[in-house]
């Protein structure tokens, strides 16, 4: 961030919550739909007080009724509105998929190019809040098999304060997934935080021993062990993915170039998840960068648990990700 | 019965004929390898799509189901891009990349060919609460079987759109069986109609060989939601003489129902009810077949004379190439 | 109403003490963070759980929501497991694998906790599939919200169990308010007992704070269910007296309509008629009110005392571990 | 197979339904239930006539409602029952992954170990026929990322025959995945054929020069590359996984200890596909064994087109495989 910009403390929460402020200022055709979205003011509270800005037709909650509400905002964005969905978390948007894959991602092709669909939905994701097997899913992963939706995983306050309007500019839908853990998160952000591309990757943090390769709030975790490893002498290069569909080669491939290292952590289930994609991928474009065999840090296939402490073992900690590190550095 | 107006029942009749025809023709080019995948014929329930489509303007929308090729030539989809989506070309209304399960059209506000049954109900309720956002007096209208009503977006579409009371036409087409399984071991309750009641909304049942009923109905329908009273559930009670699709063998179903179906054939009921009325003669009835001969014949020439798309162009339209990188 | 059985109500006034207890305790743990993640109290709604619980046999299975602790305490699952569950440890009824939302006991037959919005129906219909085939007389209850009437798994789930004659309470819950959304933007028409109609079944809609008049509600509906009539809905009015969860505001609903319904409170309800009623002396309440505070102490305790699962047993329980490989 | 062992030819759909009747026979608790299996037969015509032997209860046609006879038959596992659900085809199962993903896989972990799913779910599966998009899935290597489930993906005749049984005896849910195409294949199967294993890939064909992983119809078209690169000189060793989750990584790791090349050949998308998985786990568990990166063909990452031209180059095809595997050999 340049220094001459004038900054604010505030939240991923705040920073989500202009963002769709802002969107719905900017462009009529813009609207909030979901569960509880207006007269609770969001379950996450990120949409409160919006109601009252916006009345509830543009802040409009919803039955429950996933499959419905994710259908009527694919058929409003082709009627020529620009509807943000607010599925209540991804646990819940199971039961709109057939809509998202077989509709909101397909029709431009079945139609020969005759109808996109502008269409924007946010979920929040991700475990960490002992909500048990139901509520804890991470799935924005497995959202990046379907072409023709484009996944977003915003991060940072900067990344939750400008995607939304990026995503609302895509002729296409656009899936963005903001990790529950993250809406307290306090950062500074520029006064006059706007837009961000979504088409990197983007390096948080330089290193030359090894690449690690994350998103979302294990980036966080990330960086923490990254500052511990330094005290190593190790020093790691953070990679936020921010957009997991489609994906950006190219910053990662020449991380490795550089590295010839890499770990990726990924709170998605291991087998078959965003990790496996990202290996493979570095497998066929940089086999022969690679001074070791890639790592993945996974949270472990189990159903989520409630107890806090088996929840915890089944994340990815910064402990473990240190632990790796370190054998990695280890052995080459 | 309203007074029959020639001009206005000819046009029916001609419609009707012109989907008996074409998906005659549709049927011999399946067998004929030239169209392939999934084949639906609309053979019997004619009048539905016909009379429901008399009501609807330009500005309205429409979405089908994958057994839309009545719908989509009622609305006013040309044969020849039909059918030259069906033979998988290039001429064809999606390039041919949705076949007979997927016509698309945006000049005629055709949304589909749906091939998830019930799946396209959000999307109409959608495409009309644009409409309401906007300010449009537009409907739209929505085709679904009678399998679609036990899905749940069945359930969810018709409380959205009642509870926010807006444009959409839900039509039912109950031709008693969804593929194999007949509308008595499907619901609890097989008035389909009445189901408007549990969503507060307005709903009728027409006898859907009738196209001149159907119309009537329609027309009630479309009034309805025209005058901002929300939105209607109509129930046409209709017949499909063929097979569910070309793989069908027909165990579920006697010959003699279908025959007794038969004996109500709309284009005939209409034919006979013009004729009865001194309206047309069969001197008409030939022109109109042979127009319509004339038009199926040259959609199949057409279709025939189509390119195949580019194989390098697989990925497109996956992403809209209008997209600012 | 019919005559006052003191015994018996006494019995049910022991039952919705302990479970307004229990849950206030609960609330009590969850701000000393020995309960974490989602709780969901059911205090104000004592009557429906109990009141439904007193018609239904051991063999009789329970299929229950989120906010199941009345349902579990009164179903017969002891304080000491579901509270131990809720402080994650080893001697909960799941192992503390489940927490609040998850309470399962295979004892007592009851199948959930779940907390997936209408995830519940199409389970308890199973259960209900498996009597009827297996020729066994039991009933499957089913607890839901008013908010999971407009999921498509509702409208699924009583056709299917109407469809086949099954054996299920559909038990609505209806305190009005999905989480922050009120029944008058969420349903169309609000009218929840009235939609069984749709799938041709029997319904009535009782005062949910009166634990007496479910309790003979739910005998008409499981007598009916029992003599082998069908499924049967009961929609229940009742009213929460806390807020959603332990993180709800209460931005959508007033104070005074709060209170008024407190009024109401089942408990203080009963209380009265039994007084009323001659049957009941203060000293007898305060026997009651020490009974319940001990038993939910003893919960606490035990809670307390209990163990963590070790970590190593993380992957336990993805797949049973009594498969032959 | 035995070469004492009495044979006959039969069908793959033969195979299935004869696994099915004997089900149905053997065991009380059993029966089948989805769309059209009863009146219609099955809309594969895989249980044309059983009604008419097992009757209505045991052969139950459903309304439409995939997540509602799903949940039941989660239900009915829970009450004592066997039951087999047929999704019609993995297109429609979508509307069922809540029930799958939350309840069916879920339940064992949550209950603490007390409620077991005994639940089969069976459904076609593929491209192929010029069924377009909405109608030419592949998900069973994306349904292979859900812990608590089993996904089988029989190939073989023997297989389609065996599967059901060995998945019936499970106390956990499987899914069973038929190739839609596979249904008229011909082939012989033992007169006493009956329940196969369900934890080991299989050897297919055995050969020195590249391992070839694959499964289902993609199987056939693997066989033929292999015949026709055999004319070079080229020995393709072919490995059907049978089983999708859990993977058995010991027969390809052992098959690459000899080959060092492999090639990934899976008819579901690429990104975040079965193949990521399994190109991962090489890496993680043969890395020096390997004298080439490891190679995915799959299938393009677009909706299925219809027409027949643009699915068959969407698809993984003999011509491609060839290609391939000569541009590997050539490479080392
Ligand atoms: C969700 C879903 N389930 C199953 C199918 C397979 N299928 C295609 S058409 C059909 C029958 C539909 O019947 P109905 O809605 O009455 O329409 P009809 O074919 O009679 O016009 C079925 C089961 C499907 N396409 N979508
Ligand atoms: C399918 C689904 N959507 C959303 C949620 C989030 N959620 C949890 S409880 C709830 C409200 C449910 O209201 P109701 O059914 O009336 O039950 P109540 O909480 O009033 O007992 C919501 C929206 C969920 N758990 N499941
Ligand atoms: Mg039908
Ligand atoms: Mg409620």
């Amino acid at each position: 961030m340049n220094q001459q910009t004038a900054v604010r403390t505030t939240t991923y929460r705040e920073a989500v919550r202009e963002a769709l402020c802002e969107a719905l200022r900017r462009d009529e055709r813009v609207f909030l739909m979901g569960e509880d979205v207006g007269h609770y003011g969001g379950c996450y509270a990120v949409s409160k007080g919006m109601l009252t800005e916006f009345g509830p037709e543009r802040i409009r909650d919803t039955p429950l009724c996933e499959s419905g509400f994710v259908g009527v905002g694919i058929g409003a964005a082709l009627g020529g509105m620009r509807p943000i969905v607010e599925v209540m978390t991804v646990n819940f948007s199971l039961l709109a998929l057939d809509q998202i894959v077989n509709n909101a991602a397909t029709l431009l092709h079945m139609s020969g190019g005759q109808f996109n669909v502008p269409l924007v939905i946010r979920m929040a994701t991700g475990a960490g809040k002992q909500l048990a097997a139901q509520h804890a899913h991470s799935f924005e992963g497995w959202y990046a098999h379907i072409p023709g939706i484009r996944v977003l995983s915003p991060a940072t306050l900067e990344d939750a304060r400008g995607m939304l309007w990026t995503a609302l500019e895509d002729p296409d839908p656009v899936l963005i997934f903001e990790n529950n853990t993250l809406y307290n998160m306090e950062g500074i952000l520029a006064d006059d935080a706007g837009p961000v591309e979504i088409d990197h990757a983007r390096v948080r943090r330089p290193g030359r021993d090894i690449t690690l390769i994350t998103y979302s709030a294990s980036l966080f975790k990330s960086l923490d062990a990254a500052e511990i490893v330094v005290k190593d002498g190790i020093e790691v290069e953070v990679i936020d993915l921010r957009t997991l569909r489609p994906l950006d080669d190219a910053t990662y491939i020449a991380s490795i170039a550089k590295t010839h290292r890499v770990l990726i952590v990924d709170e998605g289930w291991r087998s078959g998840g965003l990790s496996a994609e990202i290996s493979a991928r570095i497998t066929e474009q940089a086999f022969y960068d690679l001074d070791l065999p890639v790592e993945r840090l996974c949270t472990a296939e189990v159903p989520i648990p409630y107890a806090g402490h088996m929840e915890e073992a089944a994340l990815p900690q910064v402990d473990k990700i240190v632990a790796i590190i370190r054998r990695m550095m280890d052995h080459g | 019965m309203t007074t029959l107006d020639k001009k206005h029942a000819t046009r029916l009749l001609r419609q009707m004929l012109l989907i008996r025809r074409f998906e005659e023709k549709s049927a011999e080019m399946y067998s004929a390898t030239k169209i392939r995948g999934f084949l639906h014929l609309y053979i019997g329930e004619e009048a539905v799509a016909v009379g429901v489509m008399a009501t609807l303007t330009p500005e309205d929308a429409v979405v089908a189901t994958y057994r839309e090729h009545g719908q989509a030539l009622a609305r006013g989809m040309s044969a020849d891009s039909i059918m030259a989506e069906m033979f998988g070309k290039k001429e064809g209304c999606c390039l041919g990349r949705g076949g007979s399960m997927h016509l698309f059209d945006a000049a005629t506000r055709f949304y589909g060919g749906n091939a998830i049954v019930a799946g396209g109900l959000p999307l109409a309720v959608g495409l009309a609460l644009a409409d309401a956002m906007q300010g449009r007096k537009r409907v739209t209208c929505c085709f679904f079987g009678d399998g679609a009503v036990a899905e749940g977006d069945f359930h969810e579409s018709m409380n959205l759109a009642s509870l926010w009371r807006l444009p959409v036409l839900f039509l039912c087409e109950n031709n008693l069986y969804a593929m194999g399984t007949a509308l008595r071991y499907t619901q609890a309750n097989q008035d389909i109609a009445a189901k408007g009641a549990s969503y507060n909304m307005a709903s009728a049942v027409v006898d859907g060989m009738d196209v001149i009923a159907v119309e009537e109905a329609a027309n009630i329908a479309v009034t309805h939601i025209r005058s901002g009273q929300g939105p209607y559930l109509l129930e046409c009670r209709t017949y499909r003489f063929r097979p569910h699709s070309m793989f069908d063998t027909e165990q579920y179903r006697t010959k003699a129902e279908v025959e007794e179906w038969k004996q109500r054939d709309p284009i005939e009921l209409l034919a006979d009810q013009l004729t009865g009325a001194g309206l047309f003669s069969e001197e008409e009835r030939q022109t109109l077949e042979q127009d319509v001969a004339v038009e199926v014949e040259d959609s199949v020439a057409f279709a025939e004379a189509g390119t195949w798309e580019a194989v390098e162009d697989l990925t497109r339209f996956v992403y809209s190439e209008r997209r600012k990188a």
